[in-house]
C-alpha cells in the first residue's frame, strides 16, 4: 500500500491500524508510520484512498444510514 | 458560527439553526454567565489534562505531615486528624460573584491528588506531563518524596498484599476490569434521609456522638467481659467521627472569615457586600446547625460533597436535589417570599456550577473512560415521594431550566419517570433533550423501584427514595439503604468473554492466560460447545472482580477509614463503626458490564455462519481471528453483514441476548457481597468502550483490534439497528428489567429536524409511550446533527459549548477523543 | 528585625486569636478573579514572601 | 511450584521494580535503547505508570544480566518499564513510529505518554 500523503510504500499491516470508519463497511483509517497522516484505507482493495483531516469522513455520515433510519419494524 | 457573529442573531434564528449555546448566554443572568465561564474544566481532553490545569500538592502535603505524624493511632482517627489538618490549613477561595463556596483545591485551576489510594496511580502521575506546578524540577522531586513515603502504605498496596496473587495479577493485567478495589477511588451515597430529611447539622450529630460514648463508657468502665471488647475501637472511631465534625464546622468558619474580610476591607458594591455577609451567615449556619434558607440548603450539601471527595476520591455524586432541597426551597419562594423565582435559579445554576468545577486527579484509564468529565455526576430528578405520590416539584422545573442555561456536562440529570408525571414536566424534561444536552436519562421509576426489592431486598418506602448510586444503579438514601462503598471495580469488560471462550482462556493483548482452558475452538462442533465455554469464561471474570471487591470492601476500614463519611450515617453514628463496615447495611452491589452486546452479537454469528449454514469452519474463524482479520475482508463483512445483529427484533440473536442474560442472572443470584446479598449485572459503557478498543481483540461480530466497541449498555452495533427505532425498543423490550439484571443502558440518537416544534414533541412522547409499555428502564438521546459534530471536529474552537451524551454521562463534544467523536457520529440517527 | 505576617497588608487577625489570622490576596487568573485565604501565624517570617506589602 | 508461588513470582515481577524506591534520575533517564522504543514493548492497559509487558519474553527472563536470561514459556509475559535498559536484549526491534499523543486513547502497542518518552521522541 502507498501512503496518499508521502509516499511510502508497504504491506497494509505495517500501517498502523486504528478503527473503522463504520463496521459495515470496507473503509477503515490507519495510519502512516512515515508521516504519521491519517489514511481511509479500503481494506478489501489493500489501497489507501486518501487523507483524512478533522471533521472529514470520507465514508458518508452515520454508519450504514444516510439520514434517518426508517421504522420498518412491523 | 464565531462568537461574534452569533451575538447579532436573534434568540429564534438561533433556535432555528440549532445554536442553543448562544442562546443560553443570551438568556442566563450576568452572575450565571459570569460564574460558567470561570470555570477551570478539569475533565481530561481525550487522555490529557486541559493547558492550565496543575495538580495541587497542597493537600497530600499537609495529609501525609499529619498522617505521619499521628502514626500510633488506629486507622479511623488517624485519618480523621490528618483530614482535619487539612480542612485547617488548606488554601481556600471566593469568586467573584458567588454565592456558594468549597472547592477540594486550593486554587480553581487546581485537581487534588489522592495519594494514600493507589501507588500505581501516584507512579503515574510522576511520569504526567505538563501539570506539575512550577518549577517542575522541585515539584517533581517533592512527588518523588511523597510517592516513596505512600509505597506500599497505599489502601491499594496493602489489599494487594492480601489478595490471592493470580486474582491480583490478572486483575491488574487491564484486561478484565478497572477501578481499584478501596473506598479511596469508590462512590459513597449520602445519607439524605438522615441529614436533611432528619434536619440534623453537625453539632446535632455531635450531641449524639457524646450521648453515644458516655454509654459506651458507662459499660467499659463498668462489668468486665466479652460483649464490651469491641466498645474500645468504637470508642476511638466515635472520638474520630466528632474531630472530623469540628473540623468541618471550623472549614466552614474559614469561608465566612473570608466572605465577611472581602466584605469589610476591600468590596465596594453594597449590594456584593450584603451577598458576602449572606455568604457568611450560610456558612457560620451550616454544617454546625440544619439550614435555614434554600442557599444554606444548598450550601449544606455542596460542603458534605466537598470533605467527602477531600477523604476519598470520589468517582460519583449520588444526589436528589430537587427532593431534598425541596422543603427550603418552597419556604424561601413560595411561602415566605423571601427570594424570588429568579434569585434561586441563580442559585441552581450555580449550585450545577459548583460541581462541574470539581476535579480529582485521575488515572488514564479512568480519563479515557470518563472522557470530558471528572466523574459521573448523575443527580436525580423527579420520581416518587415514600407513599408514591408525585414528586415532581417547581425545583425539578427550576432544575431542568437551570441546566438549559448553564450548560455544563457534568452535573446530569437522571430524570425518574412514572405515569403520574405531568406534561409540564415532561415538557421541560423534553426541552432539555431538545436542547442537545444528552440528559435527563429517562428512568422507569415504578419498574427501577420493584428491580431495588427484587434484588436487594429494599422495604418498598426505602426503594421509593432511590438515586442514582453512579451512572445508573439505583439506591436509597436511608439507614440500612445507603451504601457507602461502591467500587468501580466491579466492572466487567465483557467483549472478553466470548474472546476467551474462543481462546481456550489466552489473552492474546496482554499474553497471559487470563480465564479457564475451556478447550480448543478449532475442535468444537457444535454451538453448544461454544455457548458452555462462555459460561465458563463469564463465570470466571465475575467471580474474580466479585471476590476482589468484596475483600476491598471487607478490609477497608482497616486499608482506608472514612472518618467524615462515617460521622454523616446514621448507622456508623450509631454503631460506632466505620461507613464502609458491612454491618447494618442491607447491600446494593453490581458488576457493571462493558463492552456487553458483542457477546450477542459474536455468538449469533459464529451460530449462523459456523454451525447452522456452514459457511465457514472454526478453524477458518479462528484464522481469521487470530490474523485480526486481516486479509479477510470479504469473510469479515460476512460477519457483520450475514448475521442477525441485536436491536432488529430478530429472534435468532435477541433469543441469545436473553439466554446469556439468564445465565449472569443465575450466577448473580449464586455470588454474594460482604452483606451477603446478590451481584446483579449492570450493562453500560461510559467511554469504557472506547478505551478498550485497542484491549479486546478481534471478535466474530466483525470487529479488530482497534475498533471502538458498541457504545454500550443494551444499545445496538453502531449503524447495525437497521429496522428503526421500534425494533431496537422491540428487542431491549424481551429483556426482564427486573429479574435480568440491575438496569440496562439504551443510547438512541435522534433526528433535530424531526424533534422540533410541537410536533417533535408529541412524537417523542408517542415514543416514550411504547418505551415505557414495553417496560425499558433507561433510555438517553443524543440530539445533535452529524453536520454539526463533523463542524466541531473541524473548528473545534467556535463549538466548544456542543455537548454529546456519551453513555451513561454527558461531555463536551470538544473534551473527547477523535476516536471517540466518530464513535458517536457512527450511532443510527433513528426516525421516529 | 524580621519581617512578620502581621505587618502585612494581606494579614486579618482572628477576633478570637489576634496571633493567628489569614492572609488574604486578590488573584486574577485567565478565567476567574477571586480572594483567598490562607492561615498564618502573625509572627511567621515573611522576609522572603514575594506578595508581602508592609501596612 | 504451587500455584499460588507461581503467581506470586509474576506478582512480584509486575510490582516489585515500579514501586521499589527509585531516585528522581532513575525515573527520568530514558535510555537510548529502551523497552518503551520496542515494538515487543506493551503497556499495562491498567496503569499508565510506565510498566508493560513484553509480548517475546515470559516471567522469569532477565534482560540485565550478562548473559540475559530468555525465557520463552509460562503463563504471563514479563513485566517492564517503558524505561528499562534494553541494549542486551536480542529480542529488542526498534518501532518505526512511538506515539506519545495522550489525547487519544489506550493503544498499548504504540503508545507512549510519559513524560520523559515524549521528551525522548521531541
Amino acid at each position: 500500500m502507498k501512503c496518499t500523503e508521502c509516499g511510502f510504500e508497504a504491506p497494509v499491516q505495517n500501517f498502523r491500524y486504528l478503527y473503522n470508519a463504520r463496521i459495515d463497511a470496507s473503509i477503515s483509517l490507519r495510519q502512516c508510520p512515515q508521516c504519521q497522516a491519517r489514511l481511509a484505507v479500503d481494506e478489501l482493495a489493500g489501497e489507501a484512498t486518501q487523507k483524512v483531516g478533522d471533521g472529514e469522513a470520507p465514508w458518508g455520515k452515520s454508519a450504514g444510514i444516510e439520514g434517518l433510519a426508517e421504522d420498518n419494524a412491523s | 458560527m464565531a462568537a461574534e457573529a452569533a451575538k447579532d442573531l436573534s434568540i429564534q434564528e438561533l433556535e432555528k439553526e440549532g445554536q442553543w449555546w448562544w442562546i443560553a448566554e443570551k438568556k442566563r443572568s450576568r452572575r450565571l454567565d459570569y460564574l460558567r465561564k470561570a470555570v477551570w474544566k478539569k475533565g481530561a481532553l481525550g487522555g490529557n489534562y486541559a493547558p492550565g490545569i496543575k495538580v495541587d500538592l497542597e493537600m497530600p502535603t499537609l495529609f501525609t505531615n499529619m498522617y505521619n505524624w499521628w502514626k500510633y493511632d488506629p486507622p479511623m482517627l488517624r485519618r480523621a486528624k490528618a483530614l482535619a489538618h487539612v480542612l485547617d490549613n488548606i488554601g481556600i477561595f471566593i469568586t467573584d460573584q458567588a454565592q456558594l463556596v468549597g472547592y477540594f483545591g486550593s486554587m480553581p485551576n487546581t485537581i487534588a491528588w489522592r495519594l494514600d489510594g493507589a501507588s500505581i496511580v501516584n507512579e503515574e502521575l510522576y511520569n504526567e506531563p505538563g501539570i506539575m506546578p512550577e518549577p517542575e524540577e522541585e515539584s517533581l522531586k517533592k512527588v518523588a518524596e511523597l510517592n516513596s513515603y505512600w509505597s506500599g502504605n497505599t489502601a491499594v498496596d496493602k489489599l494487594a498484599r492480601v489478595l490471592d496473587p493470580e486474582d491480583a495479577v490478572k486483575f491488574l493485567s487491564g484486561a478484565i476490569g478497572w477501578g481499584a478495589p478501596t473506598s479511596a477511588y469508590g462512590y459513597s451515597g449520602k445519607d439524605y434521609e438522615y441529614i436533611f430529611a432528619g434536619r440534623r447539622g453537625f453539632l446535632d450529630i455531635i450531641e449524639e456522638i457524646d450521648a453515644n460514648i458516655e454509654g459506651a463508657e458507662d459499660r467499659t468502665m463498668g462489668m468486665p467481659g466479652p460483649d464490651i471488647l469491641p466498645l474500645y475501637e468504637r470508642l476511638q472511631n466515635w472520638d474520630a467521627m466528632k474531630l472530623i465534625l469540628e473540623a468541618a464546622i471550623r472549614y466552614a468558619g474559614r469561608y465566612a472569615r473570608l466572605a465577611r474580610t472581602i466584605a469589610e476591607n476591600f468590596e465596594t458594591d453594597p449590594k456584593r457586600k450584603e451577598e458576602l455577609i449572606r455568604l457568611a451567615e450560610s456558612c457560620e449556619t451550616v454544617p454546625a446547625h440544619a439550614p435555614q434558607t434554600f442557599q444554606q440548603s444548598l450550601q449544606y450539601d455542596h460542603f458534605i460533597q466537598i470533605i467527602c471527595r477531600l477523604e476519598a476520591h470520589e468517582g460519583a455524586w449520588p444526589a436528589r436535589p430537587d427532593y431534598y432541597h425541596w422543603p427550603m426551597y418552597d419556604k424561601d419562594v413560595n411561602i415566605e417570599k423571601n427570594i424570588t423565582g429568579e434569585e434561586a435559579m441563580d442559585l441552581v445554576g450555580e449550585f450545577m456550577i459548583r460541581a462541574y468545577e470539581v476535579g480529582g486527579f485521575g488515572p488514564r484509564w479512568a480519563r479515557e473512560g470518563l472522557q470530558g468529565i471528572t466523574g459521573t455526576w448523575v443527580w436525580t430528578l423527579g420520581g416518587v415521594n415514600q407513599d408514591g405520590s408525585d414528586a415532581c416539584n417547581d425545583l425539578t422545573l427550576a432544575f431542568l431550566k437551570a441546566a438549559r442555561l448553564v450548560r455544563v456536562s457534568n452535573p446530569t440529570f437522571g430524570f425518574r419517570w412514572h405515569p403520574k408525571v405531568s406534561d409540564k414536566i415532561m415538557r421541560e424534561v423534553f426541552e432539555c433533550i431538545r436542547h442537545g444536552l444528552g440528559y435527563p436519562s429517562i428512568r422507569n421509576d415504578p419498574l427501577l423501584i420493584q428491580n431495588s426489592m427484587h434484588w436487594h431486598g429494599h422495604p418498598l418506602e426505602e426503594a421509593r427514595t432511590w438515586v442514582h448510586q453512579a451512572c445508573m444503579s439505583p439506591c436509597p438514601t436511608t439507614k440500612h439503604g445507603v451504601q457507602p462503598m461502591r467500587m468501580a471495580s466491579a466492572t466487567a469488560n465483557c467483549a472478553k468473554m466470548v474472546e476467551y471462550a474462543l481462546h481456550n482462556g489466552y489473552d492474546h493483548v496482554v499474553q497471559m492466560q487470563m480465564g479457564p482452558r475451556t478447550g480448543d475452538a478449532r475442535k468444537y462442533t457444535d454451538f453448544e460447545q461454544l455457548f458452555s465455554a462462555w459460561v465458563q469464561q463469564m463465570e470466571w471474570i465475575m467471580n474474580t472482580l466479585v471476590r476482589t471487591v468484596n475483600l476491598g470492601r471487607f478490609k477497608d476500614p482497616e486499608f482506608y477509614g472514612r472518618p467524615f463519611l462515617s460521622a454523616t450515617y446514621e448507622r456508623a453514628v450509631e454503631s460506632g463503626l466505620d461507613a464502609v463496615s458491612p454491618v447494618g447495611e442491607r447491600g446494593n452491589c453490581w458488576v457493571t458490564f462493558f463492552t456487553w452486546v458483542e457477546n450477542a452479537d459474536s455468538l449469533a454469528a459464529v451460530k449462523k455462519l459456523v454451525f447452522d449454514e456452514k459457511k465457514y469452519t472454526m478453524t477458518q474463524l479462528m484464522d481469521a481471528l487470530e490474523a485480526n482479520w486481516e486479509g479477510c475482508e470479504k469473510m469479515r463483512l460476512d460477519f457483520v453483514n450475514g448475521a442477525p445483529k441485536w436491536g432488529n427484533d430478530d429472534d435468532y440473536v435477541d433469543d441469545l441476548m436473553i439466554r446469556c442474560l439468564r445465565e449472569v442472572a443465575r450466577h448473580s443470584r449464586e455470588m454474594k457481597c460482604p452483606c451477603g446479598n446478590s451481584w446483579p449485572a449492570l450493562p453500560e459503557n461510559v467511554s469504557g468502550n472506547i478505551h478498550y478498543a485497542s484491549i479486546v481483540g478481534a471478535l466474530p461480530n466483525g470487529r479488530r483490534l482497534g475498533d471502538a466497541l458498541y457504545d454500550g449498555g443494551i444499545s445496538p452495533g453502531p449503524g447495525l439497528d437497521k429496522n428503526g427505532p421500534s425494533a431496537v425498543l422491540k428487542s431491549c423490550g424481551k429483556i426482564d428489567h427486573v429479574g435480568d439484571g440491575r438496569a440496562f443502558l439504551l443510547n438512541q440518537r435522534l433526528s433535530p429536524t424531526q424533534m422540533a416544534g410541537e410536533k417533535g414533541y408529541q412524537l417523542w412522547k408517542a415514543y416514550m409511550r411504547t418505551w415505557a409499555d414495553l417496560g425499558l428502564d433507561h433510555v438517553q438521546f443524543n440530539m445533535v446533527s452529524d453536520e454539526t459534530l463533523r463542524a466541531a471536529q473541524k473548528d473545534p474552537e467556535k463549538y466548544q459549548e456542543v455537548i454529546v451524551r456519551v453513555a451513561g454521562y454527558s461531555a463536551h463534544f470538544v473534551d473527547i477523543s477523535r476516536k471517540t467523536q466518530d464513535n458517536i457520529i457512527q450511532r443510527t440517527i433513528q426516525g421516529i | 528585625m524580621a519581617t512578620e505576617c502581621k505587618e502585612c497588608k494581606s494579614f486579618f487577625p482572628m477576633n478570637e486569636n489576634p496571633e493567628k489570622g489569614d492572609c488574604v490576596q486578590r488573584v486574577v487568573d485567565p478565567r476567574q478573579a477571586y480572594y483567598k485565604a490562607r492561615p498564618v501565624d502573625a509572627g511567621a517570617d515573611a522576609s522572603k514572601c514575594g506578595t508581602f506589602s508592609k501596612k | 511450584m504451587g500455584r499460588r508461588d507461581q503467581w506470586k513470582q509474576v506478582q512480584n515481577g509486575m510490582f516489585t521494580e515500579v514501586t521499589s524506591q527509585r531516585s528522581v534520575e532513575d525515573r527520568e533517564t530514558v535510555p537510548d535503547v529502551a523497552c518503551g522504543f520496542c515494538k515487543n514493548f506493551s503497556e499495562n492497559a491498567y496503569a499508565s505508570d510506565g510498566r508493560g509487558y513484553c509480548k517475546q519474553l515470559k516471567v522469569g527472563s532477565n534482560i540485565k544480566t550478562d548473559p540475559p536470561v530468555y525465557v520463552m514459556e509460562g503463563d504471563a509475559g514479563l513485566t517492564v518499564l517503558f524505561n528499562a535498559e534494553a541494549a542486551g536484549c536480542k529480542f529488542f526491534d526498534r518501532m518505526d513510529f512511538v506515539d506519545t499523543d495522550g489525547h487519544e486513547v489506550a493503544d498499548p502497542s504504540y503508545r507512549r505518554v510519559q513524560r520523559q518518552m515524549e521528551k525522548k521522541v521531541k
